[in-house]
């Protein structure tokens, strides 16, 4: 693995967001690799520690607009397990910044690219890898 | 069973330049339980499809791997068509190579185009098929709430054949139009008479729920009328609740003597014979408490053409804003004005004080700039609309959200029009909100289609996609705590055991319950953590 | 049902620092329950503990595994074999359930990954309360199934205390309930309100004869 | 006669998609004819309003809904097409539909994008659909390409890969035989050049709601495209094209949708100033209290609606507008302004109604039998859904459609 930054996309929003953008041509950054999930909350921590060990420089959970979830807690509790796992990194000395999560709408493909833009920036300034 | 693999590259026609395939398919080639490699140029057309079904069938696989454009254009075909090959359609893995690797980079992208492809083959390998049968339903209904919205929804069910059971709280039906005629007319008494005829509709009275388990196509209700207990199944429950109207005597100067009316009571003093004494002057108020209501608007325009045709009087409004936003209304609002009503608008609270028996209302009319003081003979109150008795018991027991002004249903546009996160409870009309009579006219023609879509064919496909281990479960009720959709109960498994079980047909498939299980017991098929991270290890090897 | 939380990170990485491979044990009852020592548990402190080590440019190699119940010396035997290939072992059970890891496996070094700290019962999802301090002399008939000994700040058997915050709250912390207001409106709720005046002496603290044990008779 | 049990629906916006899926599921067969090459409606061009939470505008909803038409396999989309003629009645109706030309065929292509590399003309005559687009592929542009005016241009011909392309294609017609139809043909916006004094299409900083939500939605926030700016102080007038002596209605979108995209401009640029002109604000609705309650602290709210605007130096704009408790009228420069044009009926509503035999409102949206039930008209078997009755907002256009399907199954299903 050299530095990817692991995507885990909600298939109502964040996954079709991507789709738009790559229809659209936005382009974003080609270490970008998206794990499609049926919604935010079935990402585990250990998804994201495990993408940690595998050597990703960075772990996105996209989920769905606050209040917009279908299953109306899935991206709330998707949003406490970053934090948490933000705060387990941070126990093994790992920059929580890492890890982040995002909402977005599925008709939102500039503020998909946006979210994947930011992380990658926050990559370089952290360094690739880990 | 041994795996082996089919993998289907498809170019788009040659058009995806960026991805070098015959180096990928290379790549894949060699890989363990790969049968073969398959590069099509339109794997979605008939031709690609006919050479994909012949290649399936002759080297006799049992995953498929398709690396193409989003599932959104390929995923409901490619199933439909594995299924054709008696296939089962959750033992294929796409790799979105189009829409998040071609077009969504500039330069080559083979190298990530692998990746996504190596992704989806490791996850193919954990896939499972996942069963589909075919449960039946009970084709009977629970309504509850007798008032207009309950009586029609029966009524609209009984055309359909199907079996209702009206409940009230109260000891008759007919809910709130009984305080409303004047608004409603005479249909009224034709519409209970209409319910108590058909013999498709039973009703209870005086009864309430109690309790509620199960799941769509089969709850059971328990119901309590007096003494009596009563346990039903039900295929699906309605909620037609309604809601209430109350003017609080510490808003108001209210005290006897005092003509400060509710807008009810001026409904029922309209029905009753003019009066002798009619009042001179007459002042509407609203938007003091809840500015985010239609329904004091409506109320109020009503009331006011009718008073000014049953007695002519002077009659005056204060408002911050008129809720013109209902069909007709506007037309409304300018027919009042037309009939000499007239409106003062606010952005403070205007003052109201009782002297004597005559009420003065101050006020800063925000149009006019200047202060507005009005002595008037009676003041018709704006009433607060609030959910109505009881329904903040129910939607705890029946484990649903209400939205921030305490009514049914969560605010979420996933749910609108008339559903609610547990499939098979609905909710219509006023009891979700006041939406007015169109929009409640709307809401029961709604809640009878999901009705018909639902029970009409007598059963209901199951698919059998989130399972509990139930040697794992340590039954630590987790999953019944987080389950949105009310799908997780504790069921016994033998004499020694209980253990968590997911109902399959309320479950919605968000896997919450998968990833907070402490005993990893629970395993969502095509999303478990083993096919997660296969993927996740996928990336890592490369 | 025990209770139990995992230990600070620094503590649990300095216990293991000198191995290379260390059994991770969970236990799948009362810490699997609580949060703290299940499956799931397991696996996101061996991730941890890996991404830890390979930060440092180390290597651990974990071997995950839980058993039904560690505190029973049959269960914990079925460990055997992978105990074998491994230097150390870390248990995410509660006190009991390390000891008989360590008892069993008397050649191994165990070390509790967890700290096991009261006996409770769910709040709700995800929240835990204590109930019980296993003080071995319950009068819980008298108080109306609610342990004044731990549910109150202070612990004590004649109260309440005279701090009572308004809404019925703890004088020590404003978000905990009064124990003594719980029992008052319980007892009041069942008619058993004379309850209140009686005096309650001291506690017999050595109701328990330290280390405790039980014998049920074996019939 | 037998009755037939399919159904037509009329335009393919939220509202007949709706319909078309409520139907299909029921198990009925919709036939979906739109005029326009793609399914969406004016939805479509809609931008989602978030900002750190859902502002429930529902306008997402869509994909979902599109794609789930298109892989139905009980719903056949006719685009590019239009009712010409309707006879027979209740249970039996005869559906006469007129498709343009398409030239290239939705079920051969796979959007490759090929065809656009080697179209010669500037700008492409053969262009891409947009991102949401049902059914998703391309569409030849009559007046620019060089086959269709004559020449022998072949170019895009030759490279597509599927044989997608048929410069042959003749305008066709169809007879559809259904047992009811759902009309579901929306709106028009307002054209806000109706109004002279507010200056729209003259003035490149007055723009309309609508140019509001397509900037947000191609460009995903809001900047000047001459020079990339971001404007600082930004007004909305309300009621541009309702609630005036020509329309007497509420539009029942407009003060949702100006509040919620004036709530995203401060959230992508919190130090803009951002004043909403009003009459009356419509604040009521499921979920819209808590929203409002939090936008009156960021937002400058001005009751009545300005009465000119006029060019101001720098790129600005002056709104002149009534001061009532000053008794005067205030000038107040902005660097955008926002017209939130209305829900007007479609222009060629009356057209359709003839062909129908249906009747127009006071207003020009389709009648109804009988005030309140808004889904059935006076001729049996024809029923509305959505906007083409009077107006709505998405979530209203989905109830309506789905109560619009209802009523068409009840109907057929009483006749044998």
């Amino acid at each position: 693995m050299n530095g990817e930054i692991i995507a885990f996309c909600c298939e109502h929003s964040a996954y079709v967001a991507a789709d738009a953008a790559g229809k659209q041509g936005l382009h974003c950054p080609e270490n970008l690799r998206i794990i499609r999930v049926p919604c935010a909350g079935r990402v585990d921590i250990i998804h994201i520690l495990k993408a940690m060990e595998e050597g990703a420089a960075a772990v996105l959970v996209l989920g769905c607009e606050d209040g917009l979830c279908q299953h109306l807690t899935g991206n709330i509790r998707a949003r406490e397990r970053v934090n948490y796992s933000e705060m387990l990194l941070k126990e093994v000395g790992i920059d929580g910044r890492r890890v982040a999560m995002f909402n977005l709408a599925a008709n939102a493909p500039h503020k998909f690219i946006q979210a994947v833009n930011e992380m990658n920036e926050r990559m370089k300034e952290l360094g690739e890898g880990k | 069973m041994q795996v082996k693999m089919g993998i289907f590259l498809c170019d788009c026609g040659g058009s995806l330049k960026n991805i070098d395939f015959p180096r990928i398919g290379g790549n894949l080639e060699n890989l363990e339980d790969v049968a073969f490699v398959d590069i099509s140029h339109n794997l979605c057309l008939g031709e690609g499809k006919k050479a994909m079904t012949s290649r399936i069938l002759t080297e006799n696989i049992n995953r498929v791997v398709i690396a193409a454009c989003s599932p959104e254009f390929c995923e409901g075909d490619f199933a439909v068509l594995l299924e054709k090959l008696r296939l089962n359609p959750n033992l294929l893995s796409l790799a979105n190579i189009r829409e998040q690797c071609s077009w969504a980079h500039e330069g080559d992208v083979s190298a990530k185009a692998l990746a996504l492809v190596m992704m989806a083959v490791d996850r193919a390998r954990l896939l499972e098929p996942v069963e589909t049968k075919e449960v039946a339903v009970k084709n009977e209904v629970l309504v509850v709430g007798g008032g207009f919205c309950g009586m029609k929804v029966s009524l609209e069910l009984s055309q359909l054949g199907i079996r209702t059971t009206l409940m009230e709280r109260e000891s008759t039906l007919g809910g709130q139009i009984r305080e409303l005629e004047g608004f409603y007319g005479p249909q009224r008494e034709a519409m209970i008479k209409a319910v108590e005829k058909a013999e498709t509709i039973e009703i209870i009275t005086s009864a309430e729920v109690t309790g509620v388990e199960g799941k769509i196509g089969d709850f059971t209700v328990r119901i309590k009328k007096g003494k009596k207990k009563i346990l039903r199944t039900f295929g699906a429950i309605v909620f037609a609740t309604g809601y209430k109207t109350e003017v609080a005597a510490g808003d108001f100067p209210i005290k006897p003597g005092v003509n400060i009316i509710s807008q009810q009571r001026l409904a029922q003093l309209l029905q009753a014979p003019t009066p002798e004494a009619k009042p001179e002057t007459i002042g509407f108020i609203f938007d003091l408490f809840d500015e985010n209501s239609r329904f004091p608007t409506l109320a109020t325009l009503n009331g006011a053409l009718a008073v000014k045709q049953r007695w002519g009087s002077e009659v005056y409004v204060f408002c911050k804003n008129v809720k013109v936003d209902s069909e007709g209304v506007e037309k409304l609002y300018r027919e009042a004005r037309e009939q000499g009503v007239v409106f003062f608008k606010f952005d403070e609270k205007p003052t109201i004080s009782a002297d004597d028996d005559r009420v003065k209302i101050e006020a800063k009319d925000v149009l006019l700039g200047e202060d507005v003081t009005l002595t008037c003979n009676l003041v018709v109150a704006e009433e607060k609309f609030l959910p109505s008795e009881g329904t903040e018991g129910l939607s705890s027991l029946l484990k649903i959200k209400t939205d921030s002004r305490g009514f049914y249903q969560e605010e979420n546009v996933n749910i609108y029009p008339v559903s609610s996160e547990r499939k098979g409870i609905f909710f219509i009309g006023n009891c979700r909100g006041d939406l007015g009579l169109g929009r409640v006219l709307t809401d029961i023609f709604s809640v009878v289609s999901r009705i018909r879509e639902l029970l009409s064919p007598g059963v209901v496909e199951e698919v059998d996609r989130v399972k509990v281990d139930s040697q794992k479960c340590v039954a630590c009720l987790t999953c019944i705590r987080v389950c949105p959709h009310s799908a997780a109960q504790l069921v016994q498994i033998d004499s020694e055991k209980v253990a968590a079980d997911i109902s399959q047909l309320a479950c919605d498939r968000c896997g919450i319950c998968a990833a907070v299980c402490p005993a990893k017991a629970i395993k969502f098929e095509g999303y478990s953590d083993e096919q997660i991270l296969a993927q996740i290890e996928a990336i890592g090897a490369l | 049902m025990i209770v139990a939380e995992r230990k600070p990170m620094e503590e649990i990485i300095q216990m293991i620092a000198p191995y290379k491979k260390v059994l991770l044990a969970g236990c799948e009852t009362c810490v699997a329950i609580c949060w703290t020592g299940g499956e799931k548990e397991v696996g996101i402190l061996a991730s941890q503990l890996r991404l830890a080590r390979s930060n440092n440019g180390g290597k651990i190699d974990i071997v995950e595994a839980t058993v039904e119940r560690q505190c029973e010396k049959e269960m914990v035997e079925e460990l055997r074999e992978k105990v074998d290939g491994v230097e150390a072992v870390l248990s995410l059970a509660c006190g009991a359930g390390i000891q008989t890891m360590a008892d069993v496996f008397e050649d191994k070094p165990v070390f509790p990954a967890v700290n096991t700290t009261f006996l409770g019962r769910p709040e709700g999802e995800g929240v835990w309360l204590e109930n019980c301090g296993a003080c071995g002399d319950c009068f819980l008939d008298r108080t109306g199934g609610i342990c004044p000994m731990v549910r109150c700040a202070k612990g004590i058997l004649n109260g309440p205390c005279g701090g009572t915050r308004k809404g019925g709250k703890c004088e020590v912390d404003p978000d905990k309930d009064c124990a003594w207001v719980l029992i008052y409106n319980r007892l009041k709720k069942q008619g058993r309100l004379d309850l209140m005046y009686k005096y309650y002496p001291p506690k017999n603290f050595r109701a328990v004869k330290r280390p405790g044990k039980m014998e049920a008779i074996k019939a | 006669m037998k009755t037939n049990k399919s159904i037509v629906v009329i335009g393919g916006g939220i509202a007949g998609i709706t319909s078309a899926l409520e139907l299909a599921n029921g198990g009925s067969t919709v036939y979906l004819i739109e005029r326009e090459a793609q399914i969406g409606g004016q939805a479509a061009s809609f931008c989602c309003k978030a900002t750190e939470v859902c502002s429930k505008c529902s306008v997402c909803l869509l994909p979902q809904r599109l794609s789930e038409v298109a892989s139905h396999p009980q719903i056949s989309i006719l685009t590019n097409s239009t009712v010409t003629g309707v006879s027979g009645g209740l249970g039996n109706f005869q559906v006469e539909v007129e498709q343009k030309p398409q030239y290239i065929s939705p079920q051969n292509c796979i959007a490759c994008g090929m065809c656009v590399e080697v179209c010669p003309t500037t700008p492409k005559a053969i262009r891409p659909p947009s991102p949401e687009a049902v059914p998703y592929s391309y569409s030849i542009d009559e007046s620019q390409c060089l086959r269709l005016k004559g020449e022998r241009c072949n170019h895009c011909r030759e490279v597509c890969p599927t044989d997608a392309i048929a410069f042959e294609h003749k305008l066709e017609r169809q007879q559809l035989n259904a047992g009811a139809i759902i009309v579901a043909t929306g709106f028009d916006v307002f054209n806000a050049r109706e109004v002279g004094c507010l200056n729209y299409g003259r003035y490149p900083n007055v723009l309309t709601g609508l140019d509001l939500e397509r900037i947000f939605r191609n460009q995903g926030s809001l900047k000047f495209s001459s020079n990339g700016k971001k404007p600082k102080k930004v007004a909305f007038i309300q009621c541009v094209g309702s609630r005036d002596e020509n329309h007497g209605y509420c539009s029942q979108v407009c003060c949702k949708y100006a509040i919620r995209l004036a709530r995203l401009i401060i959230y992508q640029n919190p130090d803009t100033e951002v004043t909403i002109f009003y009459i009356d604000l419509q604040t009521a609705g499921k979920g819209f209290a808590e929203f409002y309650k939090e936008c009156q602290e960021s937002i400058r709210f001005i009751r009545g609606v300005p009465i000119e605007i006029l060019e101001a130096p720098s790129d600005r704009v002056e709104v002149r507008f009534e001061n009532i408790s000053e008794g005067r009228v205030e000038r107040e420069n902005f660097d955008l302004v926002t017209l939130s044009v209305g829900i007007a009926p479609r222009e060629d509503s009356w057209e359709l109604a003839k062909v129908l035999g249906m009747n127009l409102g006071d207003d020009g949206f389709f009648d109804t039998k009988e005030p309140f039930n808004s889904v059935e008209t006076n001729v049996e078997g024809i029923f509305l859904a959505g906007a083409c009755q009077g107006p709505k907002d998405i979530p209203d256009s989905i109830a309506h459609g789905i109560s619009a399907a209802e009523r068409a199954m009840e109907v057929l299903q009483r006749c044998k």
